[in-house]
């Protein structure tokens, strides 16, 4: 090997051992950022306040029954969510689970019947629905694309204006939204179209806009979908903060995620219940094991 | 590089722009043209009334309707039977009806004798047919092509039965030979120019109005219906309504042209309604650029101005200029006028000379290396 | 600055006493105007007027001209659009200020454009037959009023033996007002109206009414559609196993132009109404025909509306230079009388109610794509364009009388 | 055609992006035959926006893409297709108004006298689908959907398979079976993968090379298995 | 009464004819999303190729069958030029198709216009077309059997072609989601260009077969091209079925209304039934569902 050659490799392995130590050294800076981002979070999050809820706070589901040209996809089901709970749905693809939301908040016809604080949803129309405090996220993030994040959250604030509101200017972000903006990580993207925002980042404003609608029912169609664990961890959070006081069904197959935050298990299975309970008796029982949860990995 | 300058300064200066207009229309115009040039801009700005609705109800709610005429041709009769029935005395019928041997006039038509019901009339028959229109077909989801289409059926019906009800609407030949404007002589000129000040200051009325709507609250629940009607119901809201709403709204607006028409043009038929008319009402739209809230006044300004000096220079080249106009605009240049900001960057971007300096806003904070892959 | 002011002072000075007319009689030449439809559904008509407008002006140029002036022609085209109509006389007038106007052809059209001739003091030269009911003093109307050419069509049926009429029209008003005068005549004469119906401008579908039409025990139909329409009437007519001999269709507005168009072996043997032929035997008719040809092309037919239109410009000149002046208001009051020796015969001016007088014919669609005379009235009809003279039209002629 | 010392995929020096806005910067890599490839990233971090560029659906403002020895930089997708890549698209795509039969013949129809044959193999690979054959692919599950985009891909018996988190929305017993496959596809019949993934873990473990994509750039790269998951995970936090 | 036979064959045929006058748009719009003004000018193309033949071909039988063929090349031709242009690059944005080909239909017919004249021709039609059949004691238009024959003969093998062939699944595939086609291997381009090529000569072949009835001239189309296109609404877009049924109604009930009532009457109760009908099927009459929110 002649000495030129000898000289380039040498200079090439110092090119590569400084490239190195640059991309660790960022990092180093990344894992301390992320530090901050939890801290911030974690602040944010406490001087979430207390709403109390009403006494009859909760979703109550009663022979709920979906049926698509003879193809039953939810059957008879019997479903109570309190207030305060944090309430996971999971089961194999085609379960019924998103079939129930979209029951729930008027998107396909139903039969049987569905309350939230004694009032009925079923055979309501959607925004009806929405009037009485449901909320709900979309499995693909349906957000209004040709509009900024920043409007998208006021739209989704402002549905109870009437008359002149309609007419007046928007004035800024109110201290609600400019609230969920931070704590969805959306403030720098505010004034951004919402088209433009990669997957993930949809996902937070669905959620944004979900939060600021003041629902007392969330339901949520798999919300950590496209995001990274760091942002699991964030929504995860968040939406637990949430469920304090309100009720929360969350769809998943994140099971890491489920572990970490549900309160509680409900397991579906070919439009009927399966198995219901914390998450340890649901990870002890044989059937989920077998026909959803498998081997288990990650 | 003077265009750019002007692009931006057009960009800047956008109210300027809009108070120069109006000054123009309202100062200068009277002053410098002769009575009939003056009748012609009267006649552009019925037609500019229609698409300061069109603008609003295509260009932000997304509702493309190929169906204008049916409510300017609503404003339009309102307008000629009141015209009509005020020129003769109580008790009798116009020439129209008794040539078909009918010596009562229908109760209907009667009800716009009076000048007041009749003002009413103009604004309130189109924005409610619009309303009822809306809820019928908003209500049930229709939207997109099949809206456009239902709204293009809509006027073909409506021209068929005024022509058939010639009785009552003076059929294929419409209404005519109208000799007073509320009490004030048509013949005269200085009421000719009355008439005109009374449609540039319509025409400003409803560009208030719309610039107003664009800019609240509503303006952006427009766009969200536009973009993602099914996703408003989840947000709370009833997307019919909203749609019902800017589609009355623009019916009323184009009833107010079709009225003003009457006295400008001296006539109105149903060749003024009908399926192509209607699809030509949106030219203008189309050309100052939809989305905007000057483009569709503007652009119908210099469509029908074109219109009438190229027509009767080449009676059948304007077909073709007509025809490729839509063509061209839609095809090339979608925003009409109104992407005149886009325009000359992106061309200088193709053939490569320089670096622009508009529209690169939302890009600034990434390298901009990238070629525009999308025009 | 007020506009009247304005107005005042581009009048010109010609000094005459119309208030408005800005007519420039200082020349060699004297402008006067076209207003034909040169696009739009209606071109295919009225550009034929146009033509025939055009040959009587420059035989009229190459005679010496009107009072020694040259005709100069300012043309426009009002695009089958009443309204546009209107805009374009009103710049003939206005801007071009032409001493006469000639053409229109609906009765939208002419309706758009009175208000503005009557305002301006202007003169209207429209030559088609229409449903009357009219007449302004600033429009001459060159073309057949209802009873000259409905009424003889009628009394012709009437001769015939036919006692069923069956009517079918476009929808629009000179079909509808035509219509109330055949239900008007036939209850006056013993005829028995069986089926009236409508279709839309362009509709092409018959099928339905020539259902109608056969069950109805028709013997006769009285056919006012229009254009287009005519040629899916006749087919179906056909198709449905009625012939000429049956039940003959007498049709008000089928010339020798249409008939190319619906195809000869549609409509061979039907009836039409009007007061001129391309085959009319006349010395004046052959040289207008043959001019034409050699004008326009050799399969180019003559129609009754452009012999009138071509009549109109003649009249207007009788007119003129019997009151020796442009003037309007002189040309008016020199009108009575006029006469031509036109194509369809010698006509003549009602200063009345500026109508003229006019021959009807009776034709038959012949194999050579022509119509033939098979009756003709017995000379001139005088014009009344209210039917004021027919005591079964009373009814129709009171309403229109404020 | 194929050189010996040429890789499948050759992706050399690629920037692309929407309008001026410039998603992907001066990227390259290489496929092998057999080889599994995993690009890890965060959302945003463009990897959609790179499968986008590699199958054609954008256009690249610069570098080059050689596929099986030709140059495809400007390549039509369908052209790529056809000359051996298989797609399955983020988000559960299909065509919702046909059925889950015609789904998959739409794909399988281009083989001619083998059609029938590979369309046995995929329906055979998820049970669901043979369950499902006649209803319109829009009614299906998400999860559903997926395993049809998947067999769809399959179909094509492609020399390269381009996944964009084919995990989303998929049951967990079920990935299992997808990381599974994916490892005998490129192990048994050496079809060269492209895994785009957010689940370091399952993207990482077993495959035989990782890249971590951020902004437009990768940061790191390395090769696969157990032990580099931390290491990619590390090198991915936010 | 005896008018009852007559009336339903009446319906029938305008519904053949407005199938006829739909199908191509069923195909153009529905899986392709172009919404086609200039559809009716194609069928004006067809109509003047009719002409055309019929008057350089001596046997009026051959020069129809020729008509057929080359009505449907060339308004598929002008289809493929229109589509390769212009609506090309107009893919995501359908709705602007409206506007465009409204402009073509402009253009196309003062085109006409200039070349054949603006007064109507006629094309001769094969002497057994003109002569009317006798059914049943009735006498009917040959031309119009002949018409709802070549109207179902069209329907079914434009639904062989969708449902079996491959094409037909490349069509509607691509139809459905451009990228996702082409990254399954199908070259999008070349399907539009084959689908509008198709749906064009559609329009091209209803032209031929509609101058047997009517007289041709350059605003041949505008008479079916509303009415064309609530068919296709009504019957829901994209679908065949849809489409048949809803001409055959949509004529039946037109000439049911007219009885009675008049023409005038009958054209308008057909758009308010549309308008009316959609209140219960928003999507139409067929209309495949999905569990897109957009
Ligand atoms: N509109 C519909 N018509 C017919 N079948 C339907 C319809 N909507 C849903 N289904 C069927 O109902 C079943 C349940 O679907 P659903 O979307 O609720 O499942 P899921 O539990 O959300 O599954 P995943 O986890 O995959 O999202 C599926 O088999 C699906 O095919
Ligand atoms: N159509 C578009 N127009 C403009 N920008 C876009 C578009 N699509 C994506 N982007 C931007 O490109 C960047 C990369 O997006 P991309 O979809 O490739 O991310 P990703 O890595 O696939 O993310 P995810 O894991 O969430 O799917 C994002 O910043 C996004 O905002
Ligand atoms: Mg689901
Ligand atoms: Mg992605």
């Amino acid at each position: 090997m002649s000495e030129t050659e000898l000289e380039q490799l040498r200079r090439d392995m110092q090119q590569m051992r400084d490239e190195a130590k640059q991309m660790r050294d960022e990092a180093a800076r990344m894992k301390a950022e992320i530090a901050e981002e939890r801290e911030r979070l974690a602040t944010q999050l406490a001087a979430l306040d207390d709403r109390g809820g009403q006494w009859n706070d909760y979703l109550e589901i009663r022979g709920l029954h979906v049926q698509f040209d003879g193809f039953v996809a939810v059957k008879n089901l019997d479903l109570t969510v309190m207030h305060g709970d944090l309430r996971f749905l999971i089961g194999p693809n085609g379960a019924g689970k998103t079939t129930i939301i979209d029951a729930i908040t008027g998107l396909v016809p139903a039969t049987g019947s569905a309350t939230f604080r004694g009032e009925q949803l079923l055979g309501k129309k959607p925004n009806d629905i929405v009037k009485l405090g449901v909320g709900r996220t979309f499995q693909t993030a349906s957000v209004v694309e040709e509009l900024s994040v920043l409007q998208n959250l006021q739209i989704a604030e402002g549905f109870r204006k009437k008359g002149r509101e309609l007419f007046a200017k928007p004035t800024g972000a109110s201290q609600n939204v400019e609230y969920m903006m931070e704590v969805c990580n959306l403030k720098d993207d505010a004034n951004k179209l919402a088209g433009t925002l990669p997957h993930g980042k949809k996902q937070w404003l669905e959620i944004g806009m979900l939060l600021v609608q003041d629902a007392h029912l969330l339901l949520l169609d798999e919300p950590v979908a496209g995001m990274t664990p760091a942002e699991r961890e964030a929504t995860g959070e968040l939406l637990k903060r949430c469920s304090r006081n309100r009720t929360v069904i969350i769809v998943e197959h994140d099971m890491d995620f489920m572990r970490q935050f549900a309160d509680s298990v409900t397991v579906l299975n070919q439009g009927e219940i399966l198995a219901e309970g914390s998450v340890e008796d649901i990870q002890n029982n044989e059937e989920v094991v077998r026909i959803y949860l498998g081997g288990e990995q990650q | 590089m003077n265009n750019l300058n002007l692009s931006e300064l057009y960009a800047k200066h956008k109210v300027w722009f809009a108070v120069v207009i109006a000054v123009a229309l309202i100062f200068l115009a009277p002053a410098v043209l002769s009575s009939y040039n003056l009748g012609l801009l009267a006649k552009y700005l019925c037609y500019a009334m229609v698409a300061v609705g069109i603008g609003l109800a295509w260009g932000q709610g997304g509702m493309l309707t190929l169906g204008q005429g049916l409510f300017f041709g609503l404003g339009a009769y309102v307008m000629a039977i009141h015209m009509k029935l005020s020129d003769i005395g109580a008790g009798q019928v116009p020439d129209f009806m008794a040539q078909y041997g009918i010596d009562q006039v229908p109760g209907f038509w009667e009800l716009f004798r009076n000048p007041v019901m009749a003002v009413i009339g103009i604004v309130a028959v189109p924005g409610i047919i619009a309303a009822v229109l809306g809820l019928l077909v908003f209500g049930r989801g229709v939207r997109g092509a099949y809206f456009a289409i239902l709204s293009q059926a809509l006027v073909a019906a409506f021209a068929v039965l005024l022509i058939g009800q010639s009785k009552t609407t003076g059929g294929t030949n419409g209404l005519s030979d109208f000799k007073g404007f509320f009490g004030y002589d048509l013949t005269d000129p200085a009421n000719k120019q009355m008439i005109y000040y009374i449609c540039a200051f319509c025409v400003l009325v409803m560009m208030l109005l719309t610039y107003w709507i664009r800019h609240s609250f509503m303006g952006e629940l427009v766009i969200g219906v536009r973009d993602q009607e099914n996703r408003m119901k989840f947000l709370g809201y009833n997307p019919a309504s909203i749609k019902v709403f800017v589609f009355s709204l623009a019916a009323m607006f184009a009833g107010v042209g079709g009225a003003m028409f009457v006295p400008v043009v001296g006539i109105i038929s149903p060749s003024d309604i009908g399926v192509t008319p209607s699809i030509l009402m949106l030219a203008g739209v189309v050309i100052g650029g939809r989305t905007t809230l000057l483009g569709p006044v503007v652009g119908t300004l210099i469509v029908r101005f074109a219109e009438t000096q190229l027509s009767e220079a080449y009676p059948s080249a304007w077909t073709y200029i007509e025809g490729a106009m839509f063509i061209l605009v839609i095809a090339f240049v979608p925003m009409g006028l109104g992407q005149f900001k886009g325009v000359w960057p992106w061309l200088k971007d193709r053939i490569g000379i320089g670096k622009s300096g508009v529209g690169a806003g939302a890009a600034s904070a990434v390298p901009t290396s990238a070629k525009a892959v999308k025009a | 600055r007020t506009v009247a002011d304005k107005e005042a002072l581009d009048a010109s000075d010609t000094g005459s006493s119309a208030a408005s007319s800005c007519v420039d009689t200082s020349g060699d030449s004297i402008k006067i105007g076209f207003v034909n439809s040169m696009s739009g559904t209606m071109a295919i008509s009225e550009m034929t007027v146009n033509k025939s407008l055009h040959m009587a002006v420059d035989e009229i140029n190459s005679n010496g001209g009107v009072l020694g002036k040259k005709l100069d022609v300012v043309e426009m085209d009002g695009k089958s659009e009443p309204a546009v109509f209107a805009e374009k006389a009103r710049s003939l007038i206005e801007k071009e200020c032409v001493a006469a106007v000639f053409g229109g052809w609906t009765s939208s059209s002419r309706k758009a454009m009175l208000p503005v001739f009557e305002a301006d003091n202007a003169l209207l030269f429209y030559p088609l037959q229409y449903e009357g009911m009219e007449s302004s003093p600033n429009i001459f109307y060159t073309g057949a009023a209802p009873n000259q050419q409905i009424v003889p069509a009628l009394d012709y049926l009437k001769e015939q033996g036919h006692k069923k009429l069956f009517l079918v029209g476009s929808d629009y008003v000179f079909p509808q007002t035509a219509n109330r005068v055949v239900k008007a005549y036939a209850e006056g004469n013993g005829m028995e109206v069986v089926g009236e119906e409508y279709t839309p401008m362009g509709s092409t579908d018959f099928t339905t009414i020539v259902n109608k039409l056969k069950f109805s025990g028709a013997d006769a139909v009285v056919n006012t559609l229009n254009g287009d329409s005519n040629v899916a009437f006749f087919k179906e007519y056909k198709a449905s196993g009625l012939t000429a001999d049956q039940v003959p269709v007498i049709s008000m507005s089928i010339a020798e132009e249409e008939v190319a168009a619906i195809g000869v072996d549609n409509v061979l043997g039907q009836l039409t109404a009007w007061n001129y032929y391309q085959t009319l035997d006349s010395a004046e008719n052959k040289k207008f025909v043959k001019d034409f040809k050699a004008k326009y092309g050799a399969n180019k037919p003559t129609s009754d509306p452009m012999e009138s239109a071509y009549t109109s410009v003649y009249l207007w000149k009788g007119m003129v230079e019997k009151a020796k002046s442009f003037d309007v208001d002189k040309v008016k009051a020199a009108a009575d009388g006029v006469t031509f020796d036109a194509p369809e015969g010698t006509v003549k001016v009602d200063g009345e109610n500026h109508h003229i007088y006019k021959t009807s014919y009776i034709g038959k669609i012949g194999e050579d794509s022509l119509i033939h005379t098979v009756w003709q009235s017995d000379g001139p009809i005088a014009p009344d364009p209210y039917l004021k003279t027919y005591d079964w039209a009373a009814s129709l002629s009171a309403s229109v009388n404020k | 055609m194929t050189d010996a010392n040429q890789p499948m995929l050759s992706v050399q020096g690629l920037s692309t992006g929407y309008g001026k806005v410039t998603v992907i910067n001066d990227i390259s890599f290489a496929v092998d035959p057999g080889q599994w490839v995993s690009i890890v990233g965060n959302n945003g971090a463009g990897k959609t926006t790179l499968l986008k560029a590699v199958l054609g659906l954008l256009p690249v403002s610069s570098g080059k893409l050689v596929f099986d020895g030709n140059d495809m930089t400007k390549a039509a997708p369908n052209q790529r297709i056809r000359a051996g890549m298989a797609f399955v698209p983020q988000g559960q795509q299909s065509f919702g108004t046909m059925t889950v039969d015609e789904n998959l013949h739409v794909v399988a129809d281009r083989f001619g006298v083998e059609s029938a044959e590979r369309y046995e193999e995929a329906v055979e690979a998820f049970p669901v689908l043979k369950e499902f054959r006649d209803r319109r692919a829009g009614l299906l599950s998400g999860g559903q959907r997926q395993q049809l985009a998947i067999a769809r891909a399959l179909i094509t018996r492609p020399k390269l398979m381009i996944l964009d988190e084919p995990t989303e929305g998929i049951q967990p017993n079920i990935v299992a079976d997808i990381q599974c496959s994916i490892r005998s596809m490129s192990e048994d019949k050496g079809i060269g993968v492209i895994l785009v993934e957010q689940k370091v873990q399952f993207a990482v473990e077993r495959a035989d090379r990782y890249y971590v994509l951020a902004a437009g750039r990768f940061i790191a790269a390395g090769d696969g298995g157990p032990a580099a998951v931390a290491e990619a995970k590390e090198s991915m936090r936010v | 009464m005896g008018m009852i036979f007559p009336q339903i064959v009446a319906g029938l045929s305008n519904g053949s004819i407005l199938l006829l006058a739909a199908l191509g748009l069923s195909l153009t719009f529905g899986q392709m999303g172009v919404i086609n003004n200039a559809h009716g000018e194609f069928m004006m193309a067809g109509a003047y190729t009719a002409y055309v033949m019929s008057s350089i071909i001596g046997s009026k039988t051959v020069a129809l069958a020729v008509a057929l063929v080359v009505g449907f090349i060339v308004a598929g031709l002008l289809g493929l030029l229109l589509d390769v242009t212009l609506l090309e690059r107009m893919r995501t944005r359908p709705l602007d198709t409206l506007l465009v080909t409204f402009g073509v239909s402009l253009v196309l017919q003062q085109l006409a216009r200039d070349i054949f004249g603006s007064s109507g021709v006629y094309a001769q039609a094969p002497a057994a077309l003109t002569q009317p059949v006798t059914l049943f004691g009735y006498s009917f238009s040959a031309a119009r059997l002949f018409i709802f024959l070549l109207s179902i003969v069209c329907v079914a093998a434009l639904y062989a072609v969708l449902k079996f062939t491959p094409l037909g699944r490349q069509i509607r595939a691509t139809g459905e989601n451009r990228d996702l086609a082409e990254v399954s291997g199908i070259s999008t381009k070349t399907v539009d260009h084959v689908t509008f090529f198709l749906g064009s000569g559609l329009a091209g072949v209803a032209g031929v077969a509609l101058s047997l009835l009517n007289s041709i001239s350059y605003n041949f189309g505008t008479t079916f091209i509303v009415q064309a296109f609530l068919v296709v609404v009504a019957g829901g877009v994209g679908q065949l079925k849809g489409a048949v049924i809803a001409s055959f109604v949509l004529g039946l009930a037109q000439s049911w209304i007219e009885l009675p009532t008049s023409a005038s009457v009958g054209q308008v109760a057909v758009f308010l039934i549309v308008v009316l009908f959609l209140q219960f099927r928003p999507q139409g009459l067929v209309s495949i569902r999905s569990r897109n929110l957009a």
